[in-house]
């Protein structure tokens, strides 16, 4: 096992992240951004360093700062938590070459599925179903509409280096697409640094469901079922569950072994989430693949009883996974509510100083977070204050269970998206389950 | 009273609605009129601590306008000499230039050369040779 | 007189409405101008606050010191007179005397009787008959 | 089901109580006194009304002003918690007489389960094994002198009305015999206004280890594990487990049928708690029988996924236990620790103005607690916190997960026992499993 783990990040995945950490018995030194020095994951690691300024590309976001941070601190391994350094394929790099252990899989393979038309083959390959698409980069406008007679519309123009939603274009008429596919190469250049697009039939009111995947370094790859991440507001998840209505036990089974062909395909190891739409004949087609630990792991927690953030530490250190696909069963019923600091209605962010705070509490209620009272929330970073994480035997249950800690929960002194998601929870769709990605579109 | 009375009252002031002070007792008279009150006026509002995970301290010195402070411009080893047997480029007491290299900051192999940013007389170096440094950390006073 | 002083004195000011204020005593002076008075609900006010469930307010007229209020010596049902069909104890404008009785309330079966604590006129009946009060709950205004 | 439920208790076991009610549809009104405006289970429940002054007797004591409120809030229900009027058997009676629901078992059970005496004479009649003892209260010096030599030394002399461990006298010779009855039997009358004291065999150096059982109104009765809680000061427990690292299947198999038996035996319903004395053989001997929920309910929760305080709520409305015994299975390791305002060297409470809070998370730690940052910890009433209670897979794993979440609690502006509960978490006794009631006292 390690001996010191540098945490590559902030926030509440910083502090998950050293709890995990402190278990398996490894020190942990967190680092901090000078907007950060009373961040809740400096006072609770081992030990801390600063590593810049305020601006993330200075500090999080800085490789030489944090790879000479682990050399100061004489770390041997480094764990990017999700965003800033985790789907870096050069910081990855950088880590390997200098001989430090990065929480994660090989850059090669982040790389990878880091272009989304070299990751889409791979799953082709892999015999996963996808959406019809282009088969490769689109060359120019004239070959956009060749393809686009093939594909059929409404159909969708995504960059190859994209993710997370940036820079897409979808369009619905041919007259629209020649000036779709030259602002979506456009966008992607500045974005990305690549200019390369792709084009995909586009899959109306589909749901967003994962699959979490765990594979060692010893050929043994498990799913831990999927989770149900409709609920988005330009492509930003804000409720998740696990399972998910929509997926009985023939589908997950056939879910999850495309899953697991594909992570055996690319020698994908560490824990990873194939991302996949499934349309309302509930059939699903390959998205793209996350190669690091999802901020909604811990509904896939709750429901399975396996510590995703511990198995991907041991992991890396090259254990073998304690348990076999037969041994994982889903159990329950788990939801996740992301409290952001924004106005409510407009989304707006709303950073500034914690003035009055109560967490829920009591069974079946988790509280994954970095804030306290009198903190400050910084305006440089994401959102995210909190992740309020329910379990309960039966989906019913979990949405009350939910409900009542949403009432419960208060932050005095900023916004918080929190009269929404109290919103949600009484929603008749989202208590039938009927919830797909234009859900929170249609929410008035 | 001294200033850092004064400096008491005026944060205190700060913090509330009060426009007018005027205040005497045994040790003299003070009397302030502010442009303005404070937003919200939180009583209980607390100037931004330094972390207690850091090392950086609010250096008090700082509060004397002729003392600067240089500080670290990134993680990595602090080097006072550029080899181990060389001189040290700055003693205490040595006079710098701004644009002088006053040390050199180890990062992933590579030699950072860190410059003054005044001209004056080093009145302090703060890290000993060879010890890990953070952003932000203090090396040396120097007194402009 | 030192700042620990001078807070607690700005504390009690933004209980009220005094929007300037000068002292002078053995300890010194001190003078100052507030920006604004203290609204229904000033930051740093001392006095408990009514809980969010409860319903008990805070009647400002005791500030008034010669206003007085009779509150509910137990949890139960509040009646203006002895039986549906008879006259109320007192009306606002009657003149009562310590120890005569305002009113009932009612609590497991039993009328428990409640007496004014003061000699005066009563300025205000706060609870319409027949509804529940807490302890605590204030049911008259005296003025004395 | 009850329509609405008056909370005729405060702190965490209100907050507790109304969590549960809120999903099960229920309608909350919390008490509260003087003293408590500001507490939160004031601010959670659905309506909130003031029955007295700070003084319990005035207060949470007042049978009168409690019932007064459940009428003038049209309550049907009425939860006593642990504690002030969860045992009282004149409340109940009460209830029962005005038609309000009890959640609890009948007066008559609660009373006839008051007197040690009589509780005893019911174990005994259970075939449950009892200390050797004096079979009946003592009637005066001289009867106590003979009953001595039958039982031998050391000795203890408890009261009949008492519980708690208040006025329980130890006696090691037949000459301090004397004395010690009359203390014994005059401090009994004064503290529960009834004199009788009985005798038994001083069991030295005994685990404490308790049943919870739960009997609905319909016959079933189902234990759910043990709880270990050896850990005590002054018979106050403070460290909690399930299950107990000295009780293995077969043994819990035998006082949990002994529970039942007793159970069965004196018509018990709703929730309760059997106690027994432990020695170092393994052998078990009936101590009290607690009736009704207990602070230390948790730990059973996270390892039996039976939310005890639903359960208890549904069995006071008629329901059927949703599971028989073979059911019940204990999953992985809970503790609880109880977090108390007072001073951890010499234990003196330390209520006061809670000025900085950061409460502990993650997976697998819940916090079941009542303070909130800016609370002021009254100064009326007893001094628990919160109660911290972790959920692993393992023992090993349990203890590493409340050692790192008591590093991360943080309460500032009062003192609380927390140094003490982290010293207990890296004591070689107490991770060996190695605990008796005397475990503290040798506690350097």
């Amino acid at each position: 096992m390690f001996n010191k783990m540098l945490i590559a990040n902030r926030g509440e995945i910083a502090v998950r992240v050293i709890r995990a950490c402190r278990e398996l018995g490894i020190k942990t030194v967190a680092v901090y951004s000078e907007a950060d020095r009373e961040g809740l994951h400096v006072k609770i690691a081992d030990g801390a360093i600063c590593i810049g300024p305020a601006r993330s590309s200075e500090s999080y976001l800085n490789i030489s700062s944090i790879i000479s941070s682990v050399e100061v601190v004489d770390a041997d391994a480094v764990h990017p938590g999700y965003g800033f350094m985790a789907e870096s394929a050069a910081f990855a790099e950088v880590c390997e070459k200098c001989g430090i252990r990065f929480i994660g899989p090989a850059s090669s393979v982040i790389r990878l599925m880091g272009n989304k038309i070299q990751a889409k083959k791979e799953a082709e390959k892999a015999r996963i179903p996808v959406m019809p698409w282009s088969g490769c980069a689109l060359k120019d406008e004239k070959d956009a509409m060749e393809v686009s007679k093939k594909i059929g519309f409404p159909l969708i123009i995504k960059a190859a280096s994209g993710g997370g939603g940036r820079g897409m274009k979808l369009v619905h008429t041919q007259a629209a697409l020649g000036s779709a596919f030259h602002m979506a190469a456009m966008e992607a250049l500045s974005a990305f640094g690549d200019g390369e697009v792709f084009m995909e039939r586009y899959c109306e009111r589909p749901r967003h469901i994962e699959i979490q995947i765990m594979a060692d370094e010893h050929g043994n790859v498990v799913h831990l079922g999927e989770r149900e991440c409709s609920i988005q507001r330009r492509h930003q998840k804000i409720v998740e569950e696990a399972p998910s209505p929509a997926v009985d036990e023939k589908l997950r089974h056939r879910m999850g072994e495309a899953s697991i062909r594909l992570a055996k395909a690319i020698g994908y190891t560490n824990v990873g989430t194939v991302e996949f739409l499934v349309d309302r004949q509930k059939n699903f087609h390959f998205m793209e693949m996350n190669t690091r630990v999802q901020v909604e792991h811990p509904v896939t927690e709750l429901v399975t009883g396996v510590d995703v953030v511990k198995e991907q530490i041991k992991i890396a250190a090259g254990g073998k996974l304690p348990f076999r696909q037969g041994d994982i069963a889903m159990k329950g019923h788990s939801i996740e509510c992301r409290i952001n600091a924004e106005d409510p209605v407009n989304f707006i962010p709303s950073p500034g100083r914690i003035t009055e705070l109560r967490l829920p509490g009591g069974p079946g209620v988790r509280v994954d977070t970095a804030i306290y009272c009198n903190y400050t929330v910084p305006s440089h970073y994401d959102p995210l204050l909190a992740k309020l994480i329910v379990h309960a035997p039966t989906r019913e249950a979990a949405i009350k269970k939910m409900a009542g800690a949403l009432d419960e929960f208060h932050v005095g002194g900023i916004k918080t998206n929190m009269p929404l998601l109290r919103e949600i929870m009484k929603d008749h769709e989202f208590i039938a389950g009927n919830t797909d990605i234009e859900f929170l579109s249609r929410f008035s | 009273m001294d200033i850092k009375d004064i400096k008491a009252l005026y944060r205190f002031l700060k913090t509330t609605d009060i426009v007018e002070f005027e205040l005497e007792d045994s040790r003299g008279k003070v009397k302030m009129r502010l442009l303005q009150a404070a937003e919200g006026a939180p009583e209980t509002r607390a100037l931004p601590k330094p972390s207690e995970g850091g090392k950086k301290e609010e250096t008090r010195e700082e509060l004397k306008s002729n003392l600067k402070t240089i500080t670290s411009p990134m993680v990595g080893t602090f080097y006072r000499s550029s080899a181990p047997e060389a001189e040290s480029f700055v003693e205490a007491g040595s006079e710098v230039k701004t644009g002088q290299v006053v040390c050199i900051i180890e990062a992933m192999k590579i030699m950072n050369e860190v410059e003054s940013e005044y001209t004056g007389r080093v009145v302090a170096v703060l890290v000993e040779n060879g010890q890990p440094v953070e952003y932000g950390e203090p090396l040396f006073n120097i007194e402009i």
